[in-house]
């Protein structure tokens, strides 16, 4: 089992990237005023990581003592998050340059979430579960505060992390039960053992211990009634964080939470499918109400992203290697939008305020900004899962499985809370295209943010298109069934 | 030929209609008399051929497909038979005479093109009607003709009240059409088409079948039929849907006399000729037209007796004779009600135009109450006005003499207890009839002028184009009598109709010849009477009408006031119709739908959003106990309910 | 039967000791350094079943996974302290009931 | 039976001192409580045979990150105000609830048993204590193959420095530096400037 | 398919009309004129062009024609188009009404003409997607996609209260629709494909059918609109502009009667077949109570849009009928009310563009300086009405003989109806139009212009033309209609024999 050395070709992205951060780390202390270098860098280093990855190839590999795995899954997820990740990090240079708060450590702490993610994502024991999340976690929790004068930033950082640390707490516990009545950590192993013990004869303690892991996982993709903590870090975070937040830490937690499930877990689906199906049901129903009464965008969007992980959530109920693909459909679809609505939210800048958040300033934004307004609305209606927008093939992907399975209620549910969804959306697009117009804006001039804006909204729209949706599509099956373990 | 009769008044109207501020009031005119008179002219051509000539002469013209689904084929297309062929001449002559009357008498309105237009197209769809070869296209014309009655009625739109009549003729005749539409619907699914040829041409193998309809097992050919003359009872005012006809007289008075006197009104008796085959097989249906048709004559008469709009009296008594006409078709006497129907054309039409002669002369008063001894300043008029009384009232020799007194005859002949009471009503109508009609004469053209002296210096003659169309039908109402006696009743009868009315049993006015001679008397007598005490009344003692109606006082309100019709109708139908709708707008929609709908859902949905929001207080440990709250339920969940 | 030491006892006390943690995170309204040291609590419990396991089990990996808790933890600590500090300097007040800026 | 009764002692202290930890007034009290709960806990890592993992408790954990907390709780200064009252609506729930928890992890923990499934699962097992002590056994493991999570482990602790100086680290206003480069870069136009000061008008508005 | 793919190019050409108004910079007054120009002339050339459709559609066959198909999503999820005799008069019918929108808020849309335009031609494409598409996904898209754009007419070029009656719109029709989405999965998880073709053919379990039908009921009955769930459609018309008024009560509703022939009917006869009990009562329902609400509205596109909901009550009567008469009555009535629900919402558009009130009480005696206007709006409230010669006529004869041949209480409700829709139409007729002019602000009104000639000129012609000789019309549909009659007595055949089955064991 145990190699002499292990096999580092396939986790050479994520080596890179550590190191590249400590790299990072070493260019901003010694180099004055050097966060563009640093900013640019660890962009350029994401997408070598990414290339990295990509290179490790979709087969199915375990190297580090069956600690970590690679695969088509694995590789999948882990684009998303660089690819987030790196649009974070450009998204933030604009933020931080108008906000005149340059300070190097930005960049180095993403990296090393990112790698904290990418460990996430490969996981194949708990050990590295656990240390990949608090890797990530730890650099969230200081992102979250890194704003240090505001009030709002460091009480958003203090509450993600008090909350934080005791869902990791739970998660632990759990991993010990899980431990203690299993026997091992390791994700194939659990997997042997339970396979071992038959259908639903796993030890109580195994299956309560499951529920602790779940439920801390729940917390990091932010799962009703473990979200608690989203809507006010969305909020208090500085806006490239929250955007950062939204997006990347989601997918790694979302690849992990279904690789747990399906692989050492798979043969307790009967146990956790419940769980599961409660916690997508209330966040698709929470993250559908809560919204309608918010006026500040990024909170919104907190309870916005909460009911999307429920729709996530329900490709792993099917359990079913078309479920796994809906959900990475899914999760490259939400990446496109979200990305895109948070460039857009970053250009409600003014000169005398600043950054403003509230929803009323956006009104009568399509006179001033008839671009920016055409974006957003391209954005809220695809959130809103209405065709053509890529936003509905995302649903459709997700609760095609469930259907198929037979939960036909699940559906209902699902469908229904996107229709109270679709109103906070168009409240959005009402505000925008029916209220009177306030002052504008202060015009978008960064070239990436526009690029980035521009390249989401075609994306959305031209998701229709067979040439664009079909490789997406289509890498998402390999991906899928890239994880099966069998 | 007769796709010009039919279309020739389309084009005038369309012509008089769109183009009428480029041709101006006289091209309008021309256009529109001159395409009446052609048709006029070759409707009389049509009826010597197919009417009068001996053998079978009927056409049929294939015009156009029209809707076709299915085994539901139905054309555009005209069935030429005598029947049809007297329609013409009546629809024609009277429209033709119309037209030229109104180019005196709406001389002064602003808007003569869009009248001449509206009469043009009236003709037209009235043409329709009577040449149609199938159900639909009749109901086509049927329709139309009520478009343009409508039109025609609220021509005077200022007036609130010509509108109000407008829509209250629309849409009571839409009450008749309800029954026609079902009972087309009814052949069609019985028969399989539409056409007249067809369905009568099985109607005997449908005896006695039944057929299944708004929950009951009801015979199939009286079902039809009965439908079907609902329909007529609409169009040709028959009791119970008659309240629109006097409303109706808010339109000018030509309108009056063409399509509430002469022809739209006779739509029902002639569509029910034109269906004798079905009727003849549904002895019952027939029954219900009798009785229908008696009571309406009865009624009429009634209400006519002590109205003092010249009009509405002329309106009644239409009512009344149309009453005649249906209850002649309920004993089966086909033949007697066409030729009343042919006779009355003349008469009535001549009464109305008349009327109008006399409004015209005292400014347009139409209140008999203010006017009186106009005898000597419009002498023409009044000789007019008496023929057309003394044809309507049964004057021996005159054209309704012969056409009533059949009816009468035929109903007595009948020898069924419907036709006695056919009989009784109608003898007493008839003396109702000359009581009122020479109340009328009396009223006007006798006694002294109580119109104001402004009005009576502004008495005049009308002018001749107004006069002669009153010459023609004077001649018709003289002479149509005697000339078509044979033909429409008489000896000639089976060649004459050549098959276009059907009679199953045998032919009752055959029998009506050899009635009893108090029969016979007994109109004529029932006349005298009439004219004699309308002469006491109005008169010798012209102080008797105010005691009579204190002596009686319930039943001059009963009469005065219509049998208290519109006022029942108002409280059944139409303001309950509002209150409905205001409580299904208000309470429904709005109260109900909406607020338990979409607003209270949203509304929900909006609490809801509240209580999450109160969830997130803010507070950290509330936070922390959600999660545990949270993990407990999942852990409890396992360990409670087991694996 | 008490005196026969047993795995569970050990489990029993770490059960004690998470809820325990668990109490303090979200019935401690003074500040919030005790929800740190619950914190402290709960991993604690959480190492005490993991050394019990490997013990009983006779399998090194939950020691191994204890000592990586204790590094994981003792990051933790520095992080939520220096939070905690910036908070303090931003706010002046630790107190767990002041810290509800964002609500709703 | 010695090893019961140091069970016993140890773990009454350990619980005993994690209520005080919860429920003590002062947060310095609580801090205390915490490191003596360590230290039982460490007699009961003893008594289960992980000498190794006792001692770092004791030395690192205790030495480094309990002291840590100390500094902190004296460094800010924290009046201690009571209990507030108003917000307790819910504790009974909350106790009930916790209570629940606890029977419930009681209850499963209780049903633990050594079942066959689990021997081929054990990965690392753990050597005979008479050939290699325990300490040395931990070594051979967690440089080889656990070696993945260390190098982690070691990021992770990058972070937390990152993160603790990123955060507290600040130029504080009254201290004055030295900064050569400005020094250098200093040109005369910086500090002077000409005004024509017109007459009447002072030199109100520069 | 080698041939030209003409669906397509007419779905798509209003596309190119919105790249090319995109593309008009400058100032305000030449963007304004630009896009309007840019804006007729695309829909005109599609209209042209659809009538490629007219001329090279084969009337003898029920199979789909002009079809195309393309891989799109894969898993059985292609871009499949076409149309039959069902779908072509719909395509028609969106090509001919979209230059007459254009048209109709040529002078009165004076700020964002631009977004208005694009709106509007992207509007079009989406529904004529609607009905060119042959799959499910596709339709799906489309016919919510169509909402997007209907938000935003409503929504900013609407009345005071439109924000109300956008979202209403918006998230009814979206209620309905994604009920729809579910069982559009489900059939996707059985079949195995969402092709429409095949899925007419696929015989679904009559207890699933059950289901089916009624999600999909609830999309098109919110569409349609039926009772009780019409209540969004009085406020959307209220509040959208002319032209929005035109195209809803023209096209949108109509989607809902062709999902009902499309899906409802081939898909799932069994439970079309017993669910005829629902339609028809809330069909009778809705055409009496929405009539009654009609006969009291004191706004003029209120009554109007309560009509419509009558109208259609007509129209599902005869879907679900199931005969020949009742099928191609329905069409015919939907086709008929595009034509002369649309004209009467221009009607009420002409004055209230030169009175800025939709109040009935506020007008009166137009015909004394308005009589061109008159005559016009007489035409359409007697075509409304259903008068004979009129296209209304042919469908509502059909429907009813269809339906008698079912029940005759129908027959009766329904006929109830159409007296009522003579007294609130004469009624509001009256109102407006008759009566003498006392109110100063109408004195000064002026007649229609050319602009407003040239709109309700084709409107006149077809509607008199559909009423004359529908056979130009109706010859389209023959073929399409039997046959899914003809299909849907077979699967009811085979329904009979299998009930018969179990009750005989």
């Amino acid at each position: 089992m145990a190699e002499l050395f292990p096999n580092l070709s396939i986790a050479y992205g994520e080596i890179f990237l550590a190191l590249g951060a400590m790299v990072l780390l070493m260019v901003g202390v010694f180099k004055k005023d050097s966060v563009n270098l640093v900013s640019w860098l660890s962009v350029a280093f994401m997408a070598i990581a990414l290339f990295l990855t990509i290179g490790a190839g979709a087969e199915q590999q375990y190297t580090f003592s069956n600690l970590f795995v690679a695969d088509g899954f694995t590789r999948f997820m882990k684009i998303l998050v660089l690819v987030a990740a790196a649009l974070a990090v450009i998204m933030s240079r604009e933020f931080f340059r108008l906000e005149g708060d340059n300070r190097f450590e930005f960049p180095v702490l993403l990296v090393l979430a990112t790698v904290g993610m990418m460990i996430m994502v490969s996981a194949n024991d708990l050990m590295s579960l656990y240390m990949g999340i608090e890797l990530q976690s730890l650099s969230l929790y200081v992102l979250a505060a890194f704003k240090r004068d505001s009030e709002r930033s460091t009480e958003a950082g203090l509450k993600y992390f008090v909350l934080g640390a005791l869902s990791s707490g739970i998660l632990l516990y759990g991993c010990s039960l899980v431990y203690g009545f299993i026997g091992s950590t390791n994700f194939s192993s659990i997997a042997t053992a339970l396979s071992n013990m038959g259908d639903g004869n796993a030890p109580i303690g195994a299956v309560v211990g499951l529920v602790f892991v779940l439920a801390g996982l729940a917390f990091k993709v932010s799962a009703v009634p473990f979200h608690m903590w989203t809507p006010d870090v969305y909020e208090g975070s500085q806006t490239p964080v929250t955007a950062f937040f939204a997006v990347a830490p989601k997918v790694a937690a979302l690849a992990l939470l279904a690789r747990t499930l399906y692989v050492p877990f798979g043969d307790m689906s009967g146990s956790w499918t419940q769980v599961i199906m409660f916690m997508s049901i209330a966040s698709m129903l929470l993250g559908s109400f809560a919204a309608i009464m918010q006026t500040n965008i990024k909170r919104l969007m907190a309870y916005s992203s909460i009911g999307h992980v429920g729709f996530a959530l329900l490709g792993l109920i099917a359990g079913t290697s078309g479920g796994l693909r809906g959900l990475i459909i899914y999760m490259t679809i939400y990446l496109v939008m979200n990305v895109g609505t948070f460039v857009c939210i970053m250009s409600m800048r003014r000169k005398e305020d600043g950054m403003v958040e509230d929803i009323k300033e956006l009104s009568g934004l399509s006179q001033n900004h008839p671009a920016l307004a055409l974006a957003i609305s391209i954005f809220m209606f695809s959130l809103a899962g209405v065709p053509p927008l890529a936003g509905f093939f995302a649903k459709w992907y997700v609760i095609i499985p469930i259907v198929t399975q037979g939960h036909f209620v699940l559906a209902t549910i699902a469908v229904l809370a996107s229709v109270v969804g679709a109103y906070y959306y168009i409240r959005i697009v009402k505000v925008m295209y029916f209220d009177d117009q306030v002052e504008g804006f202060l015009p978008q001039k960064s070239f990436p943010m526009k690029i980035i804006v521009t390249l989401a909204a075609v994306l959305i729209i031209a998701f229709i298109v067979p040439q664009i949706s079909t490789p997406i599509l289509e890498s998402a099956t390999a991906a899928a069934q890239g994880m099966d373990p069998n | 030929m007769y796709q010009t009769i039919v279309f020739l008044p389309l084009i005038a109207s369309l012509i008089a209609g769109l183009f009428g501020k480029q041709i101006g009031d006289r091209g309008a005119q021309l256009v529109t008399c001159g395409a009446l008179l052609v048709s006029a002219v070759l409707s009389w051509v049509a009826f010597f051929q197919i009417g009068l000539a001996a053998g079978d002469h009927s056409q049929h013209v294939q015009v156009l497909s029209w809707i076709v689904s299915g085994d539901f084929n139905v054309n555009w297309a005209f069935q030429i038979d005598t029947l049809t062929a007297v329609m013409l001449v009546v629809v024609n002559t009277v429209s033709c005479l119309v037209h030229i009357y109104s180019i005196g008498y709406m001389s002064h309105d602003e808007h003569i093109p869009r009248f001449m237009s509206y009469l043009s197209l009236f003709t037209f769809a009235m043409l329709m009607l009577i040449t149609s070869d199938n159900f639909v296209q009749m109901f086509f014309g049927w329709e139309g003709v009520g478009l343009a009655s409508y039109l025609l009625i609220g021509f005077w739109y200022k007036k609130p009240t010509a509108c109000a009549a407008a829509i209250k003729a629309f849409v009571v005749n839409r009450v008749g059409d309800f029954g026609f539409a079902l009972g087309i619907f009814a052949i069609f699914m019985t028969f399989g088409s539409a056409d007249f040829s067809v369905v009568f041409a099985d109607v005997g193998s449908y005896t006695d079948k039944s057929i299944h309809f708004l929950g009951m097992e009801l015979d199939l050919l009286t079902t039809i039929c009965i439908l079907l003359f609902i329909g007529a009872m609409g169009k040709s005012a028959q009791l119970g849907l008659h309240t629109w006809l006097p409303d109706a007289m808010e339109g000018p008075t030509p309108v009056s006399a063409l399509i509430h006197a002469a022809t739209m009104v006779t739509a029902g008796v002639f569509m029910v000729a034109r269906c004798s085959p079905l009727f003849e097989y549904a002895p019952a249906a027939l029954e219900v037209v009798c009785i229908i048709g008696a009571s309406t004559a009865f009624f009429a008469a009634t209400v006519g007796m002590s109205q003092f709009d010249i009009k509405r009296v002329i309106a009644y008594s239409t009512c009344s004779q149309l009453g005649y006409m249906f209850f002649a078709l309920g004993v089966g006497a086909y033949g007697a009600a066409i030729f009343h129907l042919f006779t009355h054309a003349f008469f009535k039409a001549l009464l109305f135009l008349g009327s109008g002669s006399v409004i015209h002369a005292s400014s347009d008063e139409q209140d008999m109450r203010n006017m009186g001894g106009l005898r000597t300043k419009i002498p023409a008029t009044f000789w007019m006005m008496t023929i057309g009384t003394l044809a309507l009232t049964g004057f021996p020799f005159l054209a309704g003499y012969y056409s009533k007194d059949m009816i009468i005859e035929s109903a007595f002949a009948a020898h069924s207890s419907v036709g006695g009471y056919a009989f009784a009503m109608g003898v007493i109508a008839a003396l109702m009839t000359s009581f009122y009609s020479w109340r009328l004469i009396f009223m006007t053209f006798f006694g002294e002028s109580r119109a104001s002296k402004e009005v009576q210096g502004h008495v005049h003659e009308s002018p001749q184009v107004m006069l002669i169309p009153l010459y023609g039908l004077a001649a018709g109402a003289i002479a149509s009598g005697f000339i078509f006696k044979e033909y429409f009743v008489g000896a000639n009868y089976e060649d004459f109709w050549a098959g276009a009315l059907f009679l199953a049993g045998e032919n009752v006015m055959e029998a009506a010849h050899h009635v009893p001679t108090w029969v016979i008397v007994s109109p004529f007598v029932a006349m005298v009477v009439g004219f004699a005490s309308a002469y006491y009344f109005y008169i010798r003692r012209p102080e008797m009408p105010g005691k009579f109606t204190e002596t009686f006082r319930f039943l001059y309100a009963l009469s005065f006031n219509k049998w208290y019709f519109d006022e029942i109708y108002d409280f059944l139908f139409v303001r309950p119709a509002m209150k409905i709708g205001q409580i299904c707008w208000k309470s429904g929609d709005e109260n109900f739908i909406d607020r338990y709908g979409p607003d209270g859902v949203s509304a929900l949905v909006v609490r809801l959003s509240e209580k999450c929001k109160k969830v997130q207080t803010g507070y950290l440990y509330h936070y922390a106990f959600a999660m545990l709250i949270g993990l407990s339920a999942f852990v409890s969940w396992f360990v409670l309910g087991g694996q | 039967m008490m005196l026969e030491i047993g795995i569970e006892h050990y489990l029993t006390v770490a059960a004690m000791l998470f809820t325990l943690g668990v109490f303090g995170i979200f019935l401690n309204r003074k500040n919030v350094i005790i929800i740190l040291l619950s914190v402290e609590l709960i991993l604690l419990s959480v190492n005490i079943n993991l050394v019990a396991f490997s013990s009983y089990m006779g399998d090194l990996v939950g020691q191994v996974f204890t000592m990586l808790i204790l590094t994981v933890a003792a990051a933790e600590a520095s992080i939520g302290l220096a939070i905690l500090v910036v908070y303090f300097r931003n706010r002046g007040s630790i107190a767990v009931e002041d810290i509800h800026l964002m609500k709703g | 039976m010695i090893a019961a009764i140091c069970f016993y002692i140890f773990a009454t202290i350990l619980v005993g001192s994690a209520v005080m930890v919860v429920f003590s007034k002062n947060p310095v009290h609580s801090v205390l409580f915490l490191i003596l709960a360590f230290f039982n806990a460490a007699g009961l890592f003893v008594l289960l045979g992980a000498e190794f993992v006792a001692m770092i408790l004791v030395i690192v954990y205790v030495g480094a990150v309990a002291v840590m907390f100390l500094f902190v709780v004296m460094m800010l200064d924290i009046n201690f105000t009571e209990l507030r009252k108003g917000v307790q609506d819910y504790l009974p729930i909350g106790l009930l609830i916790g209570f629940i928890l606890l029977v419930e992890m009681v209850v499963i923990v209780g049903g633990w048993s050594m079942s066959d499934g689990i021997a081929i699962t054990i990965t690392a097992a753990t050597p005979p204590a008479n050939e290699i002590t325990n300490t040395d056994a931990i070594g051979r493991i967690l440089y080889t193959d656990y070696i993945y999570l260390f190098q982690i482990a070691g990021l992770v602790l990058l972070v937390a420095m990152i993160g603790a100086i990123v955060l507290t680290h600040r130029k504080r206003p009254g201290v004055k530096k030295q900064n050569i480069g400005d020094q250098v870069r200093r040109r005369r136009g910086d500090a002077f400037e000409a005004i024509d000061v017109k007459p009447g008008q002072g030199i109100g508005k520069i | 398919m080698e041939h030209f793919p003409i669906l397509s190019a007419i779905t798509f050409l209003p596309l190119l009309g919105v790249l090319i108004i995109l593309s008009i910079t400058g100032e305000k007054e030449i963007v304004d004129r630009n896009s309007r120009n840019a804006a007729l002339l695309t829909t005109v050339a599609t209209f042209l062009f659809s009538l490629v459709l007219w001329f090279g559609f084969d009337k003898t066959t029920a199979n789909f024609q002009f079809e195309e198909n393309a891989q799109w999503l894969g898993g059985g999820i292609s871009y499949h188009m076409g149309i039959d005799g069902i779908s072509i008069l719909f395509v028609l019918l969106t090509t001919f009404i979209m230059p007459i929108c254009i048209l109709c808020g040529w002078d009165t849309i004076k700020d964002r003409v631009k977004e208005y335009m694009i709106a509007f031609l992207l509007l079009e494409c989406f529904m004529i997607g609607v009905f060119c598409t042959l799959d499910l996904v596709l339709f799906y898209v489309f016919f919510e996609a169509g909402l997007i754009p209907m938000f935003l007419i409503i929504g900013v070029w609407g009345g005071a209260n439109c924000i109300y009656a956008a979202y209403k719109l918006f998230l009814y029709t979206l209620l309905g629709s994604v009920l729809m989405l579910v069982a559009m999965l489900y059939m996707y998880g059985q079949a195995g494909t969402t092709d429409i073709p095949t899925l007419m053919q696929f015989d679904f379990d009559p207890h699933a059918q059950t289901w089916l039908w009624l999600a999909f009921f609830a999309s098109f009955a919110v569409k349609m609109p039926m009772w009780p769930v019409h209540t969004w459609l009085p406020d959307a018309h209220v509040q959208a502009p002319t032209a929005g008024s035109v195209i809803l009560a023209g096209i949108l509703l109509k989607m809902g009667g062709y999902g009902f022939l499309r899906f409802s009917l081939p898909m799932f006869p069994v439970a079309s077949y017993e669910f005829t009990w629902l339609i028809f009562s809330l069909s009778c329902i809705a055409i009496i109570y929405t009539s009654l609400v009609a006969l009291v509205q004191t706004d003029m596109k209120k009554l109007i849009a309560y009509s419509s909901v009558a109208h259609m009550g007509f129209v599902t009567i005869g879907i679900f009928t199931f005969n020949i008469q009742g099928l191609e009555g329905a069409i015919m009535v939907m086709l008929a009310h595009g034509f002369v629900a649309a004209a009467l919402f221009l009607c009420v558009g002409v004055v209230y563009d030169r009175l800025h009130t939709r109040d009935i009480n506020r007008y009166g005696g137009l015909v004394n300086i308005m009589p061109r206007y008159a005559l016009v709006f007489m035409f359409f409230t007697m075509a409304s009405v259903g008068l004979p010669g009129t296209a209304n006529f042919v469908g509502e004869v059909l429907v009813l003989v269809g339906i008698f041949k079912v029940s005759s209480w129908v027959t009766f409700f329904a006929l109830f109806g159409v007296i009522l829709g003579a007294a609130y139409m004469l009624y509001l007729y009256r109102r407006v139009v008759f009566g003498e002019l006392t109110k100063d602000d109408l004195k000064n009104m002026l007649d229609l212009e050319k602009r407003e000639i040239i709109i309700f000129a084709p409107l006149v012609i077809f509607t008199l033309w559909m009423g004359v000789y529908p056979s130009t019309f109706m010859d389209f549909i023959h073929v399409s209609v039997e046959n899914l009659s003809m299909q849907h007595e077979a699967a009811m055949t085979v329904y009979h024999a299998t009930l018969e089955t179990v009750a005989g064991n």
